[in-house]
């Protein structure tokens, strides 16, 4: 599999603490990557250092063919072909979920085309498909108020979807779902990773266990493991750090 | 020589005033978030107690003793215009925590409504406060230069107010309660603390501090409806550039302003001289949008 | 034909009901008012051109500006400096020579041309909104240091103006004005003429506001102020879009001078100052920030509330304009329409409750 | 010791919980279990008083508490750890443990006992509360709410994000804090093991309701989870 | 059925709310339709019983400070009127407004009290840019205004009578004064507006033709409130006189700084032409006591019409107000106009206008004349010292009343200065 991302020697520190440290890794295309690891360790700031949010101190992330990311502003980044996704679900409240995936899904981003341009027949029916997808369809018209927490993470994640974009970083997309909320997510995450690479972060094992095609485990800001599950869940270190001597 | 050491003097002078009235607004932006353009009504209720116990003592007390009115000036402008901050919370800014911008506009009404009601009691013209005999004169360090007793006093004011400040918001279980208050409204009344009081009280020592200022600018200048109008753009300033919340942002921001106004004015002219410092805060802001002092934190929300 | 006919009909009547029914109000007011109201009225047209552009950057995006005093004197000025020309008849206007300016200055040369002043009324406050708007955009200045960073900018024009008395006319600002295009101010159809103007461009003010918001640069705008940061990450540059609205806003603000100035005769840089700028602010806060029906209400509401209560009671208005105002921000966030809307809201409610009432009785 | 009955609860204009009854004796831990958004936090909250309840009744040993606002009836001797810690991030370790004692009036020196059930606390007392790591943060949020001795102990998925050892450790508190027998215990989770480790008896809730309840030594654990995950 | 009613009749709601309340407000901005002709004449209402007339000064904001007592000294004056029987056997009925120390909204309101009320005349403004942005008004409308301060010159519109100093009836003999008595070294300190920058531009022409010597000049915004730099330049440049023209707040600033920055009025001379008594008693006369002070009127002012001025003052207003130049010119053009109309028979602006020529008139401040070539009064000039209670002292006067020259066509230096 090629690799569609590429992070390399990453050091991003706040007023001298630093939160990743030295991390090299990449992603694989079609993968379902997760990162875990003790809260502090340094997940959420390695994602907001590939979106854009947080410069780095040192280090580069390579997309693609698109060179060096870390020196673009976040809507180039997005521009590039990198979603990403909040922990609290972040959807514009003021205006429908149609009118939030409108926005999402439109390329052409400039005053020019937001005065002017309309939704091309094909974006309509992406539109309505990802909104199939993730059962908001019904809701279109609804304003994103009236839904649940559920609903909400899933139209954040449905608007990255329309974005078509290349990666998609999800920051526990599953913190405050049952169980079968988790699992449609999960089924969703799959349905995703066919088009693209997927990067979560995600502290529910189980959820963790059920969908990750390859696990990070990051620790105090540093790169402690990295494998598929059944590696990572046996190496000594992360049991040590993370899973508590029980295990699970 | 002399002239530019003057001049260096006069610049902490300045400062210092601007702490005065900036400090009051400090405590009511930076922990409350309550925009208040009343702050400069404050100070002018403040400058009027002044006035009005400086008539009581002239008409009831003995005039060998004239002179002490002055501190009773200060404790009753603190008192009073304290609790004139104290109605206007729970009357009109409990209502608008969360809403900074909202609250800019209705303070604005206050501010209305406070000038006009100075003019309806005490008259339109500006009224004249004397000051204290002993502020007369000043200290003469050499040849010409002298350094007014007034304006180290209120130097000497300005220290206190800030060390009581910082004492009483981190030394102190009340100033304890205030931070948490200001910084979790849930979880401290969670954990028992009376949040309204808390607010109320807050929003009172700010007001209380404006108090001071009003009192303290008696010494310099004139006393009328409007006197809080010439302050309140430049304190704002001075609470901006400094930081919101830190008290050290505070005297940073009233240094730099204070400094660099009367260095302006010194060489260029009044006028340029405030059209040079506010374009200078404005690039500056460019530059530190949050201003010099920044309470940092990981959480990198909004 | 007739679709058509229904088609204007369900346009003008059920959908823009409530703005259809303030233009005709506007255009009709010169047949029940006397002149010196007319005058007046078209002050307040003026000022609901400025409501709009507030609106768009308030209202919509979430960003409160106190400096749209400075746009709206830039735009008033250059139209002054027009008028002024063409009072002095070729010479060095009045107050130049008070302050012993012997020559014409050459940057006052080129507004003797009407269409020169007009284009550099709404241009210089759209450049000058673009530059600060850039600046502090791009290095994420908002909310309440916006607002201030934007005081400080009134100030700073308003003792620039003051103590450029030569250029400016320094407190007194730019007044005695005797023609317009040849036809004189005093003249009562030229007044009535500018209030039909005003009338006018108050419409097409409102139509192009309206044509932003309705289509998807709207949404980005309220996206915007929802969630500034989340806008970025579905691939919105933030900073172009608040340009572009502070821009437009500023423009029309602009215009809004332009159209005061003649009908009242006088800048002063006093109307650049913080004071007016929250006035302005406040105008759209009673109407109901977020509605561009709200703006115009707003504006035209209180501007007549003012001048009534203020003939009335001239000791003492300030305190009815202070307490109206208190209480609307506090107890009705979402301004008179909001209430409109509410009430609306509560009717149509129990409108169904009825209903349903019915239905179950069958 | 707590006897809710009849509560409504409400979270703007709609009705979160409705006509919830649930009982605690003195010395219990009670746990209420159930999906995401069916009205775990929201209970919590109305026992706190910070939702409104215009209906029912909450009695606390003996007295009623549902008119009274919250920092009464945190005065009253409960003590809550919210969801998501809470903890007040400009403040020093130290402070916030001090904050956990407004609740009795005179005692304003700090018992060092807590940091025998806490030691990491003790050291990083001079630390902001806001650069401790999420476990630490929640261990602190729990001894700030331990300090004055709660009658009442309110946690509000206490292993929310943390990582395994540090729940590890948070159960060993809990089951040490019920040993010793004089605090009550009402915990909201979705863990059920962490729940069948340390409660004695189990609420499940679901949509506003309460559906089940019993003894967490004679359920089967399939049950439950056959409850939450429907 | 039902539904399409529903819809229907919510829309009617709808539009019928908003009509009510559009023209509510319509009518509250019409309270009087004037015929619609805006021919309507100001002044041609001598139809009822009553005169109207128009007061219009700031009763709110920065310049309510000095305004509001001038608007009393002015009702005090119509009141007195209306007790001796009234004008033209009519009662005066003052309108009052306000200006708002916002010179648009005095042309606003100017327009109002012309168009809509009908005024006979007005007696208002205070700044002078308050009086150039209702000046076109007044000619437009042929109002009559009559303005009691003290100003700059440079005008002569037929609709204003100007009751207060001309720049040659203050500023000119007061640095003619200074340069014969005090000294050559002139610093010119002011408020950056016009006044102040005309006022220094006319002084600096008379310095350079009689041999004073400008030091400096320097501006302050108005409600400037530091002045421990300005003071400092005076230190270091040492003038022999600072010429003071700065306006109202300004001056309790700069008279108590200078105060605490050790320089009394021995070390320093200072001549101030906009503090008068009312003034003095915000800033202190403990502040300002021995600095000196140049108008045509005090309230120490010694003749027998004064003395039943200020009783008449004090009676009305309190003991505690003081009486002053602009207080005084406010009251007797109230009654110059009053004798205008009696001797043209009308209120007609244009008969009034032709009346007021040369009218003379026993004012507190001695025999005033209505010059009627540009309608300024002929005015003694009073060069004063403030003493410790707060009441100034005349220490030089002209022997006569000056001869108003507003254009200062008169002094040869000065032919400069206007065109």
């Amino acid at each position: 599999m090629d690799t569609v991302l590429e992070i390399k020697d990453l050091t991003v520190s706040f007023d001298g603490f630093k939160a990743v440290n030295d991390v090299s890794t990449a992603v694989k295309k079609g993968d379902i990557h997760f990162f875990i690891g003790p809260n502090g360790a340094g997940k959420t700031t390695l994602l907001d250092a590939i979106c854009g949010r947080v410069k780095p101190a040192a280090g580069s992330i390579f997309f693609k063919d698109c060179g060096d990311v870390t020196k673009l502003a976040e809507h180039e980044i997005v521009e590039r072909g990198i979603g990403r996704k909040f922990q609290v679900p972040s959807v514009f409240n003021s205006i429908t979920v149609f009118e939030n995936m409108e926005l999402a899904a439109e390329k052409k981003r400039t005053i020019f085309s937001t005065l002017f341009s309309k939704l091309s027949q094909e974006q309509m029916e992406r539109i309505e498909y990802v909104l199939n997808i993730i059962g908001l369809y019904e809701k279109r018209f609804e304003k994103p108020a009236a839904l649940s927490h559920g609903e909400k993470q899933w139209l954040e994640i449905g608007m990255l979807f329309v974005q078509q974009p290349e990666i998609m970083l999800l920051d526990e997309p599953v913190a405050g779902m049952g169980r079968k909320e988790t699992d449609k997510t999960g089924e969703l995450l799959k349905e995703i990773a066919k088009d693209c690479s997927v990067v979560v972060v995600e502290h529910d094992m189980d959820f963790v266990r059920d969908f990750a095609s390859t696990v990070t485990v990051l620790h105090e800001g540093t790169l402690l493991v990295e494998g598929d599950m059944e590696e990572v869940q046996k190496d000594p270190r992360v049991i040590e750090v993370y899973l508590g001597r029980g295990g699970e | 020589m002399e002239t530019y050491v003057l001049q260096i003097f006069n610049g902490i002078s300045v400062s210092s005033i601007l702490m005065l009235a900036a400090l009051g607004l400090a405590i009511i932006f930076g922990l409350m978030k309550i925009i208040n353009m009343a702050h400069g009504e404050l100070i002018m209720i403040g400058a009027y107690v002044t006035f009005v116990t400086q008539n009581i003592f002239m008409s009831y007390v003995d005039k060998d003793y004239f002179d002490i009115y002055f501190i009773f000036a200060l404790l009753a402008a603190f008192v009073i215009t304290a609790f004139v901050g104290y109605l206007l919370e729970i009357t009109i800014i409990r209502h608008l925590y969360g809403r900074p911008l909202d609250s800019l506009l209705a303070t604005w009404g206050v501010s209305l409504v406070l000038q006009q009601l100075a003019r309806s009691i005490f008259g339109a013209p500006n009224v004249d406060v004397k000051s204290p005999t002993w502020l007369d004169g000043g200290i003469l360090i050499w040849g010409d230069l002298q350094l007014p007793y007034k304006r180290l006093f209120i130097m000497l004011l300005v220290a206190l107010c800030i060390c009581g400040v910082y004492y009483f918001l981190y030394k102190t279980t009340t100033g304890r309660r205030i931070r948490a208050v200001m910084q979790n409204r849930t979880m401290a009344k969670s954990l028992g603390i009376n949040t309204r009081k808390v607010d109320a009280m807050t929003f009172a020592i700010g007001s209380g501090l404006a108090g001071i200022a009003g009192c303290a600018l008696t010494l310099l200048g004139s006393i009328g409806p409007t006197l809080g109008t010439n302050y309140i753009i430049d304190t704002f300033m001075v609470v901006v550039l400094g930081g919101v919340g830190t008290i050290i942002g505070t005297v940073a921001g009233a240094g730099i302003i204070g400094l660099g106004n009367t260095t302006f004015e010194f060489l260029t002219d009044a006028s340029l001289g405030k059209v040079l410092v506010f374009s200078v805060v404005i690039l500056f802001l460019q530059w530190k949008p949050q201003g010099f002092f920044t309470i940092k934190s990981r959480a990198l929300d909004e | 034909m007739l679709e058509i006919v229904a088609k204007i009909k369900e346009y003008f009547l059920k959908r823009n009901a409530v703005i259809s029914i303030i233009f005709v109000l506007l255009c009709l007011a010169p047949l029940f008012l006397s002149d010196f109201r007319i005058n007046l009225l078209g002050k307040f047209v003026a000022f609901a051109i400025l409501a709009l552009g507030i609106d768009l950057i308030w209202g919509y995006t979430g960003i409160l500006s106190l400096g749209h005093g400075v746009f709206f004197g830039l735009g008033a000025y250059c139209m002054a400096m027009y008028l002024k020309l063409e009072s002095s008849a070729g010479k060095v206007p009045d107050f130049m020579s008070w302050s012993g300016l012997e020559v014409m200055p050459w940057f006052w040369k080129p507004f003797a041309s009407a269409p020169f002043a007009l284009t550099m009324a709404i241009l210089i406050p759209v450049l000058l909104a673009m530059i600060i708007g850039y600046l502090t955009f791009k290095n994420r200045i908002r909310g309440v240091y916006f607002t201030i960073l934007t005081q400080a900018l009134s100030i700073i024009f308003v003792v620039l103006f003051i103590g450029q008395q030569a250029y400016t006319g320094g407190t007194n600002g730019i007044t005695n004005f005797k023609t317009i295009l040849g036809f004189s101010l005093s003249d009562p159809a030229t007044k009535l003429s500018l209030y039909y103007i005003a009338v006018l461009l108050l419409l097409a003010a409102y139509v192009f506001c309206k044509l932003i918001i309705d289509r998807r640069i709207g949404r980005v705008l309220v996206a915007i102020r929802d969630g500034e940061n989340r806008i970025r990450f579905s691939g919105y540059n933030p900073t172009v879009y608040k340009v572009f609205v502070y821009a437009i806003s500023a423009g029309l603000a602009g215009l809004a001078g332009a159209v005061y100035v003649p009908q009242v005769g006088i800048i002063s840089p006093a109307e650049m100052g913080i004071i007016p700028s929250i006035e302005m602010v406040s105008w759209v806060a009673i109407g109901g920030r977020g509605t561009l029906t709200g703006a115009i209400i707003g504006a035209v509401l209180v501007n007549s509330l003012k001048s009534v209560v203020s003939e009335s009671f001239p000791d003492i208005w300030s305190y009815f304009i202070g307490i109206t105002f208190i209480v609307i921000v506090i107890f009705m966030p979402s301004g008179l329409v909001g209430i409109y809307q509410q009430i609306k809201k509560v009717w149509r409610n129990s409108l169904l409750l009825k209903r349903k009432e019915a239905a179950m009785k069958h | 010791m707590l006897d809710v009955s009849g509560l409504d609860a409400y979270y703007g204009d709609s009705i979160i919980l409705k006509n919830i009854s649930l009982r605690i004796k003195q010395g219990q831990v009670v746990c209420l279990l159930g999906r995401n958004g069916v009205g775990k936090t929201t209970f919590l909250k109305s026992i706190m008083g910070l939702v409104k309840t215009p209906n029912g009744s909450i009695m606390l040993d003996g007295t009623e508490i549902i008119k009274m606002p919250s920092y009464n009836r945190a005065l009253q001797g409960i003590g809550y750890v919210p969801q998501g810690r809470d903890i007040f991030p400009n403040l020093s370790v130290y402070e916030n443990l001090l904050l956990g004692l407004e609740r009795n009036k005179n005692n304003s020196t700090l018992d060092e006992s807590i940091y025998e059930l806490f030691p990491v606390l003790k050291t990083m007392l001079k630390r902001k509360g806001g650069d401790l790591s999420g476990g630490q943060q929640q261990q602190l949020a729990i001894a700030r709410a331990l300090v004055s001795i709660p009658k009442l102990l309110l946690l509000d998925e206490p292993t929310e994000g943390i990582q395994p050892s540090i729940i590890q450790e948070i159960a060993k508190v809990i089951k040490k804090l019920k040993s010793k027998g004089n605090i009550t215990m009402l915990i909201v989770e979705q863990y059920l093991e962490f729940v069948l480790e340390v409660a004695d008896y189990f609420y499940v809730m679901d949509k506003g309701c309460i559906v089940m309840e019993g003894n967490t030594k004679y359920v089967e654990p399939r049950q439950i989870q056959a409850k939450i995950a429907i | 059925m039902k539904i399409r009613f529903a819809n229907k009749f919510k829309g009617i709601a709808g539009v019928v709310t908003i009509a009510l309340v559009l023209s509510l407000l319509l009518a509250g901005c019409g309270t009087e339709k004037t015929g619609g002709s805006n021919e309507a004449k100001p002044a041609a209402t001598d139809a009822g019983d009553t005169i109207k007339v128009g007061i219009l000064h700031s009763l709110s904001g920065t310049m309510a400070i000095s305004e509001v007592s001038v608007k009393d000294a002015e009702m005090m004056a119509i009141e007195e009127i209306n007790a001796s029987g009234g004008l033209l056997g009519k009662k005066i009925e003052p309108i009052i407004e306000d200006g708002a120390s916002d010179w648009p909204k005095f042309a606003e309101k100017a327009k109002k009290l012309l168009q809509n009320d009908q005024v006979a005349t007005v007696f208002g403004c205070w700044t002078s840019a308050s009086r150039k942005a209702v000046l076109p008004v007044f000619e437009a409308n042929n109002g009559l205004l009559w303005y009691p301060v003290q100003y700059e010159g440079m005008e002569a519109s037929p609709n204003i009578f100007y009751t207060g100093a001309a720049p040659n009836q203050q500023i000119v003999p007061a640095v003619e004064w200074l340069l014969e008595n005090k000294g050559k070294k002139f610093f010119l300190l002011g408020s950056d507006y016009v006044f102040p920058r005309t006022a220094n531009k006319i002084i600096k022409a008379q310095l350079k033709a009689m041999g004073g010597e400008l030091i400096a000049e320097e501006y302050t915004p108005l409600g400037h409130t530091d002045y421990s730099t300005i003071i400092n330049k005076i230190k270091a440049t040492k003038p022999d006189v600072v010429f003071n023209t700065l306006n109202g707040d300004s001056n309790v600033a700069f008279f108590k700084q200078l105060k605490d920055a050790g320089i009394t009025s021995q070390d320093l001379t200072t001549l101030s032409v906009s503090v008068a008594e009312e003034e003095i008693r915000g800033i202190g006369a403990e502040n300002m006591k021995g600095h000196l002070v140049s108008w045509n009127y005090y309230q120490t002012t010694d003749t027998p019409e004064n003395k039943e001025f200020v009783k008449k003052y004090k009676e009305k207003y309190g003991a505690d107000r003081v009486t002053d130049d602009p207080i005084e010119a406010a009251y007797i053009q109230v009654h110059l106009w009053a004798e205008a109309v009696k001797k043209a028979g009308s209120t007609d602006v244009d008969k009034v206008r032709e009346a007021a020529k040369g009218l003379e008139y026993k004012a507190p401040e001695g025999l005033v004349k209505i010059e009627g070539e540009n309608q300024h009064l002929w005015k003694p000039v009073r060069i004063g010292e403030v003493q410790e209670d707060g009441l100034i002292k005349e220490i030089w006067s002209t022997k006569e009343a000056v001869k108003p020259d507003p254009y200062l066509k008169s002094y040869a230096w000065a032919k400069d200065l206007s065109n």
